[in-house]
Order: C-alpha cells, then structure tokens, then sequence
C-alpha cells in the first residue's frame, strides 16, 4: 500500500519524481527564510547590526577617547574634525556616541535576559503547577504592572541608588512580568495543544513534556517579544539616564548625553540632536526586526 | 467468550463550571453520563454521533488523559481507574491514541524522526541505531519512506501528517488504538487511503480499534460493532450490519436517515429532527432525546432508560422497547 | 454583569493591598533621612534627631505602615513633610494638570492614531499604509524626552509659535475652579485664556502623545486587517454594502476590542510618560509633584502619589474591560 | 427552460503570491438555468470557493485577478464597475458561506444584519425592513423570530444561524443564490434541516442555486446538475443521474468509489493514489494525470479539452478523445 | 510693557506687579521655621528685622529700630524702635511684640521647628550655651537684650531672615501662620498656589513713605533654568535668579535684558576626608590641590562669574587673607607631592558629586567631571558616586565620603560662620565635613568669638586662613557670583550677598 501512495507513473517528467531531494525545512529556517523577504526587517536587522559592530570595535572605529577632555574646545559644531562636534567639556560626541551604544546596547541585552530568565522561570512555574502557586506569582506579577513602568524604575533606582547597574537592574524588574505572563500563557495553551495531549498518551514525563515541548515551542514568542522589549530598555535606560538616575559620569550614556546638553540645546543644538538620532535609530532598529520576527515566527501567519 | 480486552463501566466525566462573584463551581458539563461498553480484543467498535455528545471526551477519559468523575475502566480485567500516575504512564504503551486534528497532534518543531522517536525513548529503547531502524520501519508500515525522516510536519500533506500520526500510535506496539475522528479532517480521496492503512495494521498487527467519527459511512465501513451516542449516553449499542440495517431507538433511526446518499436512485423515508442538540451542562430529565424525539411518550421525560440488551448483542437505550 | 463587575473589583483588592505594600517598603528602602532633607544643610544633629522623632521616623516599619494602612481608609493619604499640608488636599491640582495632560495627548493618539489605521488598512500596501506605517515605527522608538526636547527647540524657540512651558500664561493666570483649567477658562468666561491653555497643551500633548498614537495607530490597522478578512466582513460586502461603511461600520467595532486593551494599557504609559514630559515642559502635574518627592524624600507624597497612580491606572483597566462588554456583546460576564 | 440566469466563459482567477502569480481557477465554462440547483463539487482547494467569489466580484484585491466572462443576464460582470456590482450583490445574486459561525458579525444584532439589504437596496426605512425581516426568519422556520431580531449571533446555535443567513439572502428575492458549502460545519441531523429549507425555497421562490459542496451525497439529494472540479479546472460535467451512474472521468469514477457507502459494506474502499496537487504546482497536460491509474504520455504534455457526448455530459480526458473511453472506464469500476 | 497685567489688581497709584521667576517653591512663609533660600526671599518682602543689612553689603542698618546702644562690657543691647508701625492685621508693632517674638523661639524647645535660633544664639532658654539672657521691654519702644557672654556678631545674627519680626496676633493661631505670613514688610501676603506661585501685593500703610514702588510681586515657579530664561525673554515674567551661566552670553547681547550679579558670600569647595587614607596625608591633599585649574572651570562652568577661591571664606568678609599665595595649577609639583607621599602610581578613590545645583555650584555632576579628568592626568582613577541630596548630607556628615564637593553660602557675613561653623575642630559630624582637627586653628577661632575688636578678631581669622591653606582639607574652589536677569525696564534692583532681598525700591519702567 505504500506502493499505492508513491505510484508515480514512470513517464512522469523528471522534476515530478524529485521529492527526494527536499531538505528537512525546520520551521527556524523557514522563518528566516519570511524574514528574509521582509525589506522593514533587514532594514532593522542592518541598524543592529550596524550598533553591535559599532559597540564591539568602539575603540578601533572612535577617533578619540570619550572622556578626554579639552574644555577649551567646548561646544565646538561639527567640523571635519569633530563631524558631531564637541561637548561642553570638548569631548567628540561622536567618539562618544560610538562609545554608548556599548552602554545601551549592554543594559538591552543584559536586562532583558535577567527578565528572560526570571520572568520565564516564574512563568513556567505559575503556568505548571496552577492553583495557588499560580495565583500568588500572578498577583506578584499583577502588582508589578500596576505601575506604570518608569515610576516603578525610578522608585527601585532610588532604593538602590543611581548608577548603571542599577538602571539594569530596574529595567529588568519592571519586564519581568512582562514575559513571566507570556511563559505562563504559553505553559498554558501549549498544555492544551493536541501533540502535548499526543505526548501524555505515549506516557512521557511531565518534565519531560516542559522540556522537550513546552520550552521550544515558546521560544519563538520569547524570541520575538525580546526583540522588543530590547528596545523600550534601551528607551528606558536612556530615560533613566535623562532623569540623572542611570549611568554616572563620565559614561557615554546617550540618555545621560542628552541631559547633559540639554542646557546648551540654543547654543549648540547638536549635542542634543545626535545622541537622541542614535536612541531613536537603535530602538527603531530592534522595532523593525522585533515586527519582522514576529511576521516571521506566527505561526499564525503560516499555513 | 473470552475476556474483553476493554469494559467501561458507567463512566462519567463531568466538567465543573465556574462563575458567580467568587468563582464558584456552579455547575457542570456533563460531557459524559454514564457510558457502559466492552471492546474485545482485535474488533473495532465504532462510536458516533454529533458534535459535543462526549465522543472525544469518552476516548480521553478511557486512557486517562483525563480523570474521570465516576466510572470504571477494565484493561484486560484491571482497573485502570486506580492506577497511580507512574503505573498508568506504562500502562500507555499498551493503549495509543489517533487524533482528529493530523496537524496539531505533531509538535511543529519537531522533525518526524524526532516525533517517532520519542515514544521509544520514552518507553526506554537506549540504543539509538536501535531506535533508528524502528522508525525507518514505521515509516515504511505506514506508507512512508524513510527519505521522510528529515522532514518536519509542515512539509507534509493532510494524509501523510494523519499516517505519522498513526505510526507514532504503533511505536510502542499497542493493543489498542482509539482513533478521535482520524479522518474527519481529510479529503475524500485521502481519507480512503487512512481507512485502508487503519483496516491493514488491524490486521497485520492484530489491533483493536474504538473508532470515533462523526461520519456514518465510515464508522459502518471500518467498525464489527457501533455505538451512537447522544448527549453523553450511548443510546444504542449493536453490531455494525444490524445497527445500520434495523436501527431500534429512534434517535439512531433519524440519524441514519438524515445522511444524504450519493445515489440519485435512491428514495427514503426520512425523518428530520426538529431543534438543536441540548447543552451537556443542562441537559433535559428522563431521557437526553426526549426533546426531538418523534416518538416521545410521557415516561420518557421523566425517567432515564437504560441500556439493555434488547436482541443479543443489540442495546438499546428507550422506553419503546421495554 | 453586575456580578462580573464586583468579582473584578474584588480580584483587585489584593492587588492594591500589594500595591500599597510594595510602594510603602520599598520607600522605606531608600536611603536617607526626610528630616536632614527638611533641615537643610545648616542644620544641627540635635535638630534633624528631633524632626525625626516628630514625625514618627524612628518607630519600627510595621508601627508605621499600620498607621499609615489605617489612614488609607480614613481618605488620609498622609502629610507631606515638605508643605506639612495633607496630601489628600493637595494633590487634585497636580493630579488635574496630569489628567488634562494626558487627556490632551490621548486626544490626539486616539483620533489620529484610529484614523491613520483605518486607513492604512483599507488601502494595505498603499503609498499611505507604508508612510504611515513607517512614521508609526519611529514614532514607536522614539524617546519622548528627546522629541519633547527638539519641539521646544524647533516650534517654541525657533519659531516662537507656541509657549515653550507652562499651562498658562504667566501674566494672566487662570483663576482656578476644577484646577482642570480648559473647564476653568470656560467657567469663568474667558476665552481668551481658554485658547491660551489650549496652545500650551499642544506641544506637550504631541510629545506625550506620540508613542500612544503609533502604537494604536499600528494595532488598529493589524486588527482592521484581521477583521477585514473575517467571514462576516465578506458576508457584509456580499450585501452589496459600500466599502466605507465596511470599514467603518463592520470592521471598526470589532477592530476596536483589542484597540480598546492598547489604549487602556498606553494610559498607563502616559502616567509614566508625564514624568519625563513633565520635567520638559514644567508641567506641574503628578509626575513632577512625584519626581521632586523623591528628591526631597517626602516620604507620604512619594508612596501616596505612587499610590494615587497606580490606582488610577488599575481601574483604568477595568474601565476597559467593563467596556468591552459594551462593543462586544459576546463577553457574557454573569 | 429560456435563456440561463448565468453564464461563465473561461473564468480564470489567479493570485499573486510569493511565488509568483498562481492560477486558482484556469478556464472554467458552466451556467446555471433559472430555477435550477447546480452543484460544484471537488476536494478542498480546488477553487470552488475562489469561483463563486469571482462571480460575486469579491476575490479579494488586488492580489487576485479575474479573468474571462461572467455573463449575468447577459451583462458581463466581470467587466462591471463596482458600484454597478454594489447594485447587485445582495439583491440579485446573494450568498452564503460555509461557517455560519463566523460569517455573522458578532457585534450587531441578528435584526441589523438581516435589514441592511434591504435598506441598501430598497431604501427601506427601519421599521419597515424590520417588520421583513421578522416575516423572512418566519419564513426559513425559525422560532421567537420577534424576539431573534434583538439577539446577537453569539446566542444561537449553528443550526440557527446558517438560517439566518439563508434568511439575510433570501430578503431581496435574487435570482441567483450562491451557497459555498452551507452544511458542511453542521451536524448531519441539522444539515438535513437545512438542505430541506433550501429545496423548499428553491421551490417557492424559483431561486437559481449555485450549490459548492464537497460532499458528493449533498449533491444527490440537492442538484439538478453537477460541475465537477479537480485543480482548477473542470474535469466533468452532467446531470446528476448521469454524472452518478455513468461517470466518465478516472476522478469522478474515483471519487465516487471512494465514498465509503452506509448501505453496504466493502471490503475495502478503493482510493485514488497520491495527494490533491498545492495550486500552481502541476501546471501541463492533465492536471489528474499523477494520480491517474490510465495516465498516458499524451496526459502529461498535453491539457484535454472538454468533450461534450450527446446526454449533456461533457469530460476533460483523453480516454476518450478516440473512443477508448468505455473500456477504461469500465476497468475502473470493477 | 511688561507691567501691564498687574496694575489694576495692585490697586492702588503705585507700579505694576513684578513677577520674580524661580527655580523651586518657598517650603513655608513663616521665616523663624524655613531653612531655604526659596522662603527667605519672600518673607524678606513680608518681614523686616529690628536691624537690617546693608543693600549690598553685610554692614548693619537700622531696620525696625531707629537707634541701638551697646554697652561696653558687650553684654547689653538697647534698642529704640521707630513708631507708628503696624502689622499687616493691623495690630501695632511695638516692644512687647518684639517679646513676644523672642519668646516664642527662645522658649520653644523645638530645634525641629526653629533650626535657627539655637544655632545662632547657642541653644534655647536655659540651654547652657544660649546666649540670650533675657529680652525685656522697657517701654512700648524700647527693648533690651542681656546677653550671659559677649558675642561678637551679635546684631548680624538679629539680622538674618529668621528673625524677622512677625505679629504676636497671627503665630499666636499656631501652624496657619506659615501659609498666612503677617509682618510690618512693603508688601503683603495675598495667595499661594503651591509649587506654582505666591502673590504679594503692595502693603498700602507701610511706613516708609512712597514705599514700596511695586503694586505687587508675584513669585513664579518655573523649574527648568532655560525654561525660565526664556520667559523672561519672552517678557513672560521680569526678573529671574539661576541663571545657566552659559546662557550669560546670550543674555548679554539681549539688549531688553540686564544682567544683576549677586555679590560673593559663598565659597565652593572640594573637601578631603582627612581621616581616610590617602587624604590622611597633607602631601595628597596639596598635590590634588596642584592638580584643579579653578579658571578653566569657572570659564566653563560659572561662564566666568566666579573668581577663584584661595581661601575658605570669601573676600568680601571681614577677616579675609590676601597675603595667601594660592596652589598654582601645575602637574609636575602634584606628581612629585604624591611620589613624597607614596602615591607615585596614583590611586583609585571615590568622588562624591554634588546631585543640586546651588549658587555656589550650578553644575556639580560637570565639575566633578572636569575634577575627575584632572586627576587621571597623575594616574588618579576617580569613580563619581552621587546621592540625592539629603543623602549626600548625610552620608558626608558621616564621614562616608572620602572626597567630596560642597559649599557654604553664609548666614550673615561673619568670618566665624565660615571658618568655625565650617572647619573647627567642635563641627565635626555637622559641618565640618572635612572632618578637620586642628588644634591650634580651634584656639584661634575660640578665641575670635569672644572678642568683641573688629581688628584683634581680623588678625586671629588671617592666622587661621594660613594654617588651614598649608594644610589644605579642601581645594576651595570658586567664589560664585550667581546671576540674575531681568527685563530692562527694571529698575532700583540691588542683589544682596545673603541670597535674599527686599524689592521695596524696585520699580518697573
Ligand atoms: N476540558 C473541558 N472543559 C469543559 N467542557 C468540556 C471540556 N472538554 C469537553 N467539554 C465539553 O464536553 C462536551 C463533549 O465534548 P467532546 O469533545 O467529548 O464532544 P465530541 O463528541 O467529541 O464532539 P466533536 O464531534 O465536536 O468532536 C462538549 O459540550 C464540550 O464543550
Ligand atoms: N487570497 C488568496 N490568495 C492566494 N491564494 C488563494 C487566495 N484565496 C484562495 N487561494 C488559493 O486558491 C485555492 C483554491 O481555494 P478555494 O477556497 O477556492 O478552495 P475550495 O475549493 O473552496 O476549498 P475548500 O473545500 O477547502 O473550501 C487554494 O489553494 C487557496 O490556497
Ligand atoms: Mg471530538
Ligand atoms: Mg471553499
């Protein structure tokens, strides 16, 4: 009966009797393929890229060291020595914006896996064993998104006190929710698929199950709303860093750069646009690859 | 007669429903109400009857993929109903499940060979060249190659996804099989192709088979015997020729008549049912088809007839024949 | 529905007891002591230990936060430590100056926001959709502090068309009534003043309102293109319906049951918004009256406003979810 | 039986895709008489779906295309602007879909639904249309019809709802009902409710129906004649006696085989090798041919035409192109 | 016209209303329980004293009283109040009121209430160091005060803000005096919108004839400096303090804008925690002293409105040593200094930033910027740490912070309030953050307070000044002349060195 199936009749032409040669497509491959063809999301993809390569080289890329100053040379406009001028200590912005995306990139990273791991552990653990494990880790999480999540950064800053690790640290907290109710919600649906079903009925192992089924399958979610989330802590940071309770001097922290400058916004205007270009640029670039991942990981979407 | 390798005994499962201003339980589905039957090894019994009457929940509840709320099921005379955990994860290489839905009963991250696998891992097969031959062979029982191995489930088609489905229920060489709707989610010409692999592996492996679908035809093709269920209850239980030859509880008469046939010669008494199927959380007293029964009287709504044996081997369920 | 209603209520009871928990620890956690703050740098040992001691600084933490629990009930939000004025009494003018605020931006990300994902729904792939689209992207990562930055420099500065701080003008200030001063202007019959307020919410109102405006703008057209895929919405065109009341009508309503979640959420991050929009545009609202707070470690401001907040942005919340109820009648809450 | 009520000629639907442009629907011919039930049957993504759109002008755009001649009493719809078909949908020809779940939009009431045809097409005022509505849910043998018009969709049952939507077709009296698979989610005890209501309309009213279906027993009990479809195309056409006791086509002959039958039972079902080709993928010769136990060289390079024999039946197959029809036809049957 | 808008509510013939922008709100309106500048300026328009400062200067003025008497043992005051003057209630101003006032500190108890009093006068009554013996009326215009001991600045400290004097009526109703301020002042409480403003209007009975020029003031919040420069640009409001120094420029060039520079009475310092290692060591200590150009930074951080600062106090105080020869701004001799004392690698320390701005320090994140980027050129690597500001006091009260930067702004112009208050040996724990102890530099300053000769008292402070430079606990780093703006058509605007001023000239063209 297997001959039935595969009955292909022996004139076909040659590209009909092919389906040998296809590849196992794994549904990662065939989401990079998806993201491929999305022009927004190479876009974002190269803006990242474009930051992290920045980030990594600083010191071989930077024309000058960013915290030497020459404060004779303060508030100089761009130049063909300074191509984003100077600050008011005469510091190159340039050096240090370069500098900081090793600062935002680093906080972004950073305490999105700390929100990762905590949130996902809190998650899983609300999501398996329910009842009144659930509820308690649900109301925690209920609690914490009931402020509004830059109040929440500010108070846990000011408990520790400003500093960039700190800033982290409040980043991290406030997203933690954030992915502890998308792992709970995954833990739950996942459980309710039919291959878990399928799974149970084989008699496999709940832990078992969590690990081999539950976890990967939400790893294209974390995946994606990672992405994201990289994006508003490097927003938040830079916030922070504005609000004087993120990095300290003399780091090149862009929000920090901003708040630096904003006195001398009339005077010289570009110490202000260009650290707030490069926020924008970088939060935009992990915007249009977040989307891009997404399209390209919905299941939804494929058919 | 020997041992049935299967007998429930008025199983129940009743979902609880939860509302008020605490979050009470205030009720419940009773998705099934009391269903008794026997499977004897290598026949296959087929259960139908229309959406929500409990088809699905009574093949889950029988491998214990849910806990059920009263009842007993006899597994080659023991009750399964009261083994532990551990004890009924083993127990689950002797029963397999085939689900209605060839897409969602894969995990889509996995590859086929890692989906056959799994069962033997599970089941504690070590040796992996061991366990790649084994899937290599289930590929080929079901009809496909071994080049398929690779592959993930997306790259199948409906009919192929349903015969790794149906491979994974093997692995673990079973006794039973219960089939959810196998082949509801096929085309015509496909679902032709899954019936003729299911009727070869009854045979060639010795099978038993409690096949759930909602289609007539195919429930008449593929079972020995047939029970129709309505709103959680079996209302009649008989071997397949007779059942579909002299239907006896008039539910299982109006249903057969309402199948449409695809032959233009052919002229029928048909008996349309007026009304819905009831809600399982509120179902009627008496008897569940009183409601749209032609043929109610005034016993049948108020007392609850039970299953008996009206012709041997024939149940029914109704008041019309006691 | 009424029940519906009072279970939610109730679900949240521990959610604000956490929540007033939280805050107040939290704020006991920070280091420093209000009373030094209140005294100044000139002032002696002596003088700090006994400001302490006056206002309950030195019992333990439970002694406290019971007193301050009870004073919950009793509408007593505590005193502040900088104006000695309770709390209770003076927050509804910040509270005011936040709430018109954010009134203003969301005003302008709801109208402009709903409208440009309609429309970039119905024309999907048009030049529109993708300018529209793409504005929203930046429009998303953009940092508020900086846009509220470079409107003040460019419109304010540069320009000289709108007034760079502020709520109203300084010369001519309004005489407050509500503290809500487009009602107030309007009570007490100066329109004049009433079209001053109004050009001091814009540029404020536009820096707070953007990450609103593209995020809704964004969520609505994905869920319009949802629906307008959905079986009902073929149905509706197969009536021979107009394609503006297909969008408009059938398409809209159930659009907007997601769009009424973001919007319910943004408030929230307009609340957190108007810290940083605030410090910007000296806008005496709750964010400002918080931030100084922590500075000035005014301890029964800082958890109480957190507090006020807070709560506001929860039953926000269930104003939303009440209100599903109202565009979807499926939501059978009993 | 004068002169059909529509007429296509070599209707091709394709769609822009990834991959390129795909045909879905290539060359398909039928027309439908007054008063007549035509069935179109085929398996799943054959295009049935796809070709009722087209004749409704709603394949979606623009990434679908029509093209060819959809002549509705003589006017050529595919040509036609869509306001003209705005004037036609849902008065002339109506429609209705496979789920009767989704295809009623679950934020308006059963009663609002039901009456804008009306008050697009008639210019009925409210009360009017209502009192009609009412009548046409009395008609399709609904129950509480009064009472039906408050409810939302959500609050019925399946069974219920797909009548409601044969009752928001029927309320113009069109010509010509298109109904894309109307049982197929249903219950067969409801279905045959259904099918019942529908004869019974066909009846009274002399409404055309186009009936698509998968399920070759609906069309038994339904049609009058039957198109049937495989990848796009049109491999067999007839009136139902013929196309069930003389099938010429190897599909037909294999579909019909394969149905497993409720009156006896086989010993083993007989089933066509192979699966149903992903559209675009066979795009030479036959498109049946992979899976055709008679294929020929002929069958791989080049496309059949449609042969008509004397009863009306007309077959796409070079079996019988030089009369070598019958004996294979008969080797398939046994 | 920018003093349109206030003539008709001022009410009366007299000029328009100013508005006076500011960076932060008055805490309360009563001056004997305020701490901060931000209160003092406008109780200053509310109260008068019964001695005053000078317009520009810390010398003593009649204020309330006409005439006073010394006597020569230093111990007792007499003075004779003017007549005829009347609270803003209404009720008379006279000795008992004086009394009344007095008493009301003195007897109080409450150091969390009336941070001055003690602090000024050596405790309350019966304290052992209270200074004030008694305050007695003689009659309705004479009041005396027996001191127990000589104190030498004696008539600045009545002269200060807090002591103002306030009708016995009003602070008899308890706390709703300190939002219903009731003083003899030019100008009159009239409302307070909190964090927004406080409206004075004219006093129409004060007892200066033709005074004052103003129909009213109105205190503005406007937190942000730019923000506030810009209204004032815009002619929103008509005089304002905090001006970004960098802004100077462009304010200058402004020709409907004038320029007002506060007199220096503050000092702005780096100060070493001289019990910690490495700033244990004075060879530490001087070579960072080496190691701060002050002119780059007041160039780039004071916009040049500061002068260098070579001693703890400023110059304009009595007591000031010129004859010091400041630490000049040289590498070498700071890396020899720290090779003297072990240190030739440098070290990694803690600089602690200043979290505010003060008048004495606009920008201390930017200077402890500039300070730590000096410091790396002899391989010193400072971390900046910064707390908010009530915990920077604290932590650097401590003794937390091993190097730190603050400033002093002085209460009433006396040397004994920079140099005891700030680096004797006795105010450690309080001010003396530097946690200074120097014997003999606490002799000296002992000794200066219980002279009552201007000339011996100067000579003992020019002493201290040299022991405390050779020893350098601090780099003094600026005297910071802060910078007010106003619109041009102010006029008669003077900006005292204490920080507060009455507007009673002021008068707007
Ligand atoms: N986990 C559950 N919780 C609550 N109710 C449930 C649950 N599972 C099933 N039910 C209800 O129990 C009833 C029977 O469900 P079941 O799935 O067994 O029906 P079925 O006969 O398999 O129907 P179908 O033909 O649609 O698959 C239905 O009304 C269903 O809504
Ligand atoms: N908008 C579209 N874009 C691209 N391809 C489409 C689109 N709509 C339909 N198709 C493709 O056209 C083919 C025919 O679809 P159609 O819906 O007509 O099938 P059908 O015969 O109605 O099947 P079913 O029985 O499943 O309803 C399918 O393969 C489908 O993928
Ligand atoms: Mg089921
Ligand atoms: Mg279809």
């Amino acid at each position: 009966m297997a001959e039935a199936l595969q009955n292909t009749p022996p004139m076909l032409p040659p590209d009909m009797a092919r389906p040998a040669e296809e590849k196992a497509v794994s549904p990662w491959r065939e989401a990079w393929r998806s993201f491929r063809k999305n022009k927004l999301a190479i876009v974002g993809l190269s803006i990242v890229a474009f930051f992290i390569l920045l980030a990594i080289f600083a010191p071989l890329i930077a024309p000058y060291d960013y915290d030497a100053q020459k404060l004779p040379n303060k508030n100089l406009a761009p130049s063909a020595e300074h191509w984003f001028g100077t600050d008011e200590f005469g510091r190159d912005i340039l050096t240090r914006i370069i500098y900081g995306a090793r600062i935002s990139l680093w906080v972004g990273f950073l305490s999105v896996a700390g929100s990762v791991v905590v949130g996902s552990a809190l998650g899983i653990i609300a999501g398996y064993y329910g009842r009144w494990v659930d509820a308690v880790i649900s109301r925690i999480f209920d609690i914490l998104l009931a402020f509004p999540s830059i109040l929440l950064a500010i108070a846990v800053v000011s408990v520790l006190g400003p500093s960039l690790k700190n800033a982290l640290i409040a980043i991290a907290i406030i997203n933690v929710p954030t992915f502890g109710r998308l792992l709970r919600s995954r833990v739950l649906s996942v459980k309710e698929e039919e291959y878990i079903t399928a799974a149970k009925a084989i008699g496999m192992k709940d832990s078992r199950i969590l690990l081999h089924h539950i976890l990967p399958n939400s790893l294209a979610p974390i995946i994606v709303t990672g992405t994201l989330a990289v994006a508003t802590a490097i927003i938040e940071a830079a916030a922070l860093g504005f609000l004087g309770l993120g990095a300290q001097a003399p780091t090149p922290e862009w929000g920090k750069m901003l708040a630096d400058s904003r006195n001398y916004i009339i005077e010289a205007p570009w110490t202000v646009l260009f650290p707030g270009l490069a926020i924008m640029l970088t939060v935009l670039g992990f915007n249009l690859m977040g989307d891009g991942l997404r399209d390209a990981l919905d299941p939804r979407m494929k058919n | 007669m020997t041992q049935p390798l299967v007998k429930v005994e008025n199983l129940k499962m009743h979902f609880p429903i939860k509302g008020g201003v605490l979050g009470k339980t205030v009720g419940a589905v009773k998705a099934v109400d009391g269903v008794s039957f026997f499977i004897n090894k290598g026949e296959t019994l087929g259960l139908v009857g229309e959406s929500g009457c409990g088809k699905s929940t009574t093949g889950r509840a029988l491998l214990r993929l849910l806990d059920p709320t009263d009842g007993k099921i006899f597994f080659e005379g023991r009750d399964i109903t009261e083994l532990s955990t551990g004890e009924m994860r083993k127990m689950r290489r002797e029963m397999q499940m085939v689900f209605q839905d060839p897409f969602a009963s894969l995990n889509p991250r996995h590859t086929v060979e890692k989906i056959l696998e799994e069962p033997l891992i599970v089941h504690g097969v070590k040796d992996k060249a061991e366990r790649k031959r084994r899937v290599k062979e289930l590929l080929e029982v079901v009809g496909l190659n071994s080049w398929h191995a690779k592959r993930y489930p997306h790259q199948f088609s409906g009919g192929q996804r349903q015969r790794i489905g149906i491979a994974r229920a093997l692995a673990v060489n079973p006794k039973l099989i219960i089939a959810d709707e196998p082949v509801s989610a096929l085309d015509v010409s496909i679902q032709s192709q899954v019936l003729n692999l299911l009727q070869d592996l009854q045979k060639e492996y010795d099978l038993t088979y409690l096949f759930i679908a909602h289609d007539l035809g195919v429930v008449r093709h593929i079972s020995d015997r047939v029970g129709v269920m309505y709103l959680g209850n079996i209302v009649e239980l008989a071997d397949s020729e007779e059942l579909y030859d002299q239907p006896m509880h008039p539910y299982t008469q109006a249903l057969l008549s309402a199948v449409p046939i695809p032959d233009v010669e052919h002229k029928k008494e048909r008996v349309i049912l007026q009304g819905d199927v009831p809600s399982p959380s509120n179902p009627p007293k008496g008897c569940p088809f009183h409601t749209r029964c032609p043929q109610a009287m005034d016993t049948c709504a108020s007392v609850k007839p039970v299953l008996q044996e009206i012709q041997p081997g024939h149940y029914v369920a109704c008041h019309l024949y006691e | 529905m009424f029940a519906y209603t009072i279970r939610r209520l109730a679900s949240l009871v521990p959610v604000l007891l956490g929540m007033v928990f939280i805050v107040f620890m939290m704020i006991r956690a920070i280091p420093g002591n209000p009373a030094q703050l209140i005294l100044g740098q000139q002032a002696t040992e002596r003088a700090v230990a006994a400001l302490t001691k006056e206002l309950g600084l030195d019992q333990p933490w439970h002694t406290q936060f019971w007193a301050y629990f009870t004073g919950l009930f009793k509408g007593d939000l505590g005193v502040s430590l900088k104006t000695n004025t309770p709390i209770a009494e003076e927050i509804w003018p910040y509270l005011a100056a936040t709430i018109e605020l954010s009134l203003a931006a969301m005003l302008i990300a709801v109208v402009i926001g709903v409208n440009a994902g309609i429309v970039s729904a119905w024309f999907q792939n048009s030049w529109f959709d993708y300018c529209a689209m793409v504005l929203a992207l930046v429009g998303v990562s953009m940092p508020i502090f900086w846009l509220g930055l470079m409107e003040q420099y460019i419109v304010a500065i540069q320009w000289d068309l709108l007034p760079t701080t502020g709520r109203d003008n300084i010369r001519d200030s309004v005489d407050p009534v509500t503290h809500l001063y487009l009602i107030d202007t309007l009570l007490n019959g100066r329109f004049d003043q009433f079209i001053e307020v109004i050009k001091h919410l814009i540029l404020p109102g536009i820096a707070l309102g953007t990450i609103p405006m593209a995020i809704i703008a964004r969520m609505t057209r994905s869920s319009m293109l949802e629906v307008m895929r959905s079986d009902y919405i073929r149905t509706a065109r197969a009536k021979g319906m107009r394609m503006f009341w297909v969008v408009y009508k059938h398409s809209l309503k159930n659009a907007l049951i997601p769009v009424v979640t973001v919007i319910g959420l943004q408030i929230g991050l307009l609340l957190g918004g108007a810290i940083l929009t605030e410090t910007i545009f000296g806008w005496p609202g709750i964010g400002s009256y918080i931030y100084e707070a922590i500075s000035y470690r005014d301890y029964p401001v800082i958890q109480s406003g957190i507090l006020v907040v807070a709560v506001i942005f929860v039953l926000i919340n269930l104003a939303v979810d009440l209100l599903y109820a109202a565009i979807d009648p499926r939501i059978k809450y009993k | 039986m004068g002169s059909p009520v529509i007429e296509v000629k070599q209707l091709h639907t394709s769609f822009m895709t990834d991959d390129g442009e795909i045909p879905v629907v290539s060359g398909i011919d039928f027309h439908i008489n007054p008063g007549e039930v035509l069935g179109i049957v085929g398996e799943s993504g054959c295009g049935k779906s796809v070709t009722s759109l087209s004749v409704m002008g709603l394949v979606p755009s623009p990434n679908g295309k029509v093209r060819g001649e959809i002549l509705f009493k003589g006017e050529n719809l595919a040509s036609a602007s869509e306001k003209r078909m705005r004037q036609i949908r849902g008065n002339e020809i109506a429609m209705i879909f496979q789920e009767p779940m989704t295809s009623l939009n679950p934020v308006f009431t059963i009663g609002e639904q039901l009456i804008e045809s009306l008050r697009i097409h008639r210019k009925w005022n409210k009360k009017q249309a209502m009192a009609r509505a009412v009548e046409m849910l009395k008609l399709v043998g609904l129950p509480r019809a009064e009472e039906l018009v408050k409810e939302y969709p959500h609050q019925l049952s399946g069974g219920m709802r797909q009548r409601v939507m044969i009752a928001m077709a029927m309320i113009c009296d069109p010509t010509l009902l298109i109904a894309d698979e109307p049982t197929t989610a249903l219950d067969v005890t409801i279905q045959a409710q259904i099918l019942e209501l529908m004869k019974k309309l066909n009846k009274e009213t002399d409404t055309a129906i186009m009936m698509i279906t998968h399920d070759l027993g609906v069309v038994a009990e339904m049609c009058e004649r039957v198109v049937v479809m495989y990848a796009g195309k049109i491999v067999e056409e007839g009136d139902v006696k013929t196309i069930f006791q003389n099938p010429k086509h190897p599909y037909t002959v294999g579909l019909i085989q394969s149905v497993p039958d409720m009156r006896e039972k086989k010993e083993r079902l007989y089933s066509i090798p192979g699966n149903v080709p992903k559209p675009g993928s066979v795009n030479y010769g036959c498109h049946f041919a992979p899976r055709c136990e008679h294929a020929m060289p002929q069958c791989i390079s080049d496309t059949p035409a449609l042969k008509a024999f004397e009863n009306g039946q007309q077959v796409r197959c070079w079996l019988y192109e030089d009369g070598k029809g019958a004996e294979a036809n008969d080797t398939a049957i046994s | 016209g920018c003093s349109e808008g206030g003539g008709k509510e001022g009410g009366s013939s007299k000029g328009g209303t100013m508005i006076y922008g500011r960076g932060g709100d008055s805490v309360a309106l009563d001056p004997a329980v305020v701490t901060d500048g931000e209160s003092f300026i406008v109780t200053e328009q509310i109260f008068e004293n019964l001695v005053q400062y000078g317009k520009d200067n810390t010398e003593i003025e009649a204020g309330l009283a006409k005439k006073w008497e010394i006597s020569e043992d230093g111990l007792t005051y007499t003075f004779h109040l003017e007549e005829g003057i009347k609270f803003h209630d209404g009720t008379d101003f006279n000795a008992d009121a004086v009394v009344e006032n007095f008493k009301r500190w003195s007897t109080s108890k409450d150091e969390a209430k009336f941070a001055y009093y003690p602090s000024m006068f050596g405790g309350f009554e019966g304290d052992e160091g209270h200074v004030i013996k008694e305050v007695k009326a003689v009659d309705k215009k004479t009041v005396e005060f027996t001191l127990t001991r000589p104190q030498a600045p004696f008539l600045k400290n009545i002269a200060m803000s807090p002591f103002a004097i306030a009708s016995p009526k009003a602070f008899a109703d308890g706390d709703k005096f300190a939002k219903n301020p009731v003083g003899t002042g030019p100008f009159k409480f009239k409302s307070w919108k909190p964090n927004d403003t406080i409206e004075l209007t004219a006093n129409e009975d004060y007892w200066k004839k033709g005074l004052p020029k103003l129909g009213g003031v109105k205190f503005k919040v406007i937190k942000d400096n730019a923000a506030r420069l810009n209204a004032v640009t815009k002619g929103e409001i008509d005089l304002m303090d905090g001006l970004n120094p960098s802004d100077l420029g462009k304010v200058k060039d402004n020709n409907k804008l004038q320029v007002f520079e506060r007199p220096s009475m503050n000092v702005g310092y780096f100060g070493f925690n001289t019990e910690k290692a490495p700033f244990d060591k004075k060879e530490v200590r001087q070579a960072i002293s080496h190691l701060i150009n002050k002119q780059e930074l007041i160039d780039n951080f004071y916009a040049g409105t500061a002068e260098p600062a070579k001693n703890p106090m400023p110059p304009s105080i009595g007591g000031y040593n010129d004859a010091i020869q400041d630490y000049e701004y040289n590498v070498d001799k700071a890396k020899e200094l720290l090779k003297k004392a072990g240190y030739e690698k440098g070290f990694k320390m803690d600089l602690w930033a200043m979290p505010v701005a003060r008048p004495y320090m606009p920008d201390g994140q930017k200077v402890g910027e500039a300070i730590q980027a000096s410091l790396k050129q002899v391989g010193i690597e400072a971390k900046i740490v910064t707390f908010e500001w009530g915990t920077y006091l604290e932590k650097v009260q401590a003794g937390e912070a091993p190097t730190f930067m603050l400033g002093w702004t002085g209460d009433n112009g006396d040397a004994d309030n920079f140099l005891y208050t700030l680096l004797d040996k006795d105010t450690i724990g309080s001010n003396n953050y530097a946690r200074y102890n120097n014997e003999e530099v606490h002799k000296l300053l002992i000794e200066a307070q219980q002279l009552s000769n201007e000339d011996e008292r100067n000579e003992l402070y020019k002493k201290a000044q040299e022991i405390i430079h050779e020893d350098a606990p601090w780099v003094p780093l600026v005297h910071s002349k802060p910078q007010l703006v106003g619109a041009s058509s102010v006029k008669g605007f003077v900006p005292h060195p204490t920080g507060s001023q009455s507007f009673v000239d002021v008068s707007i063209d």
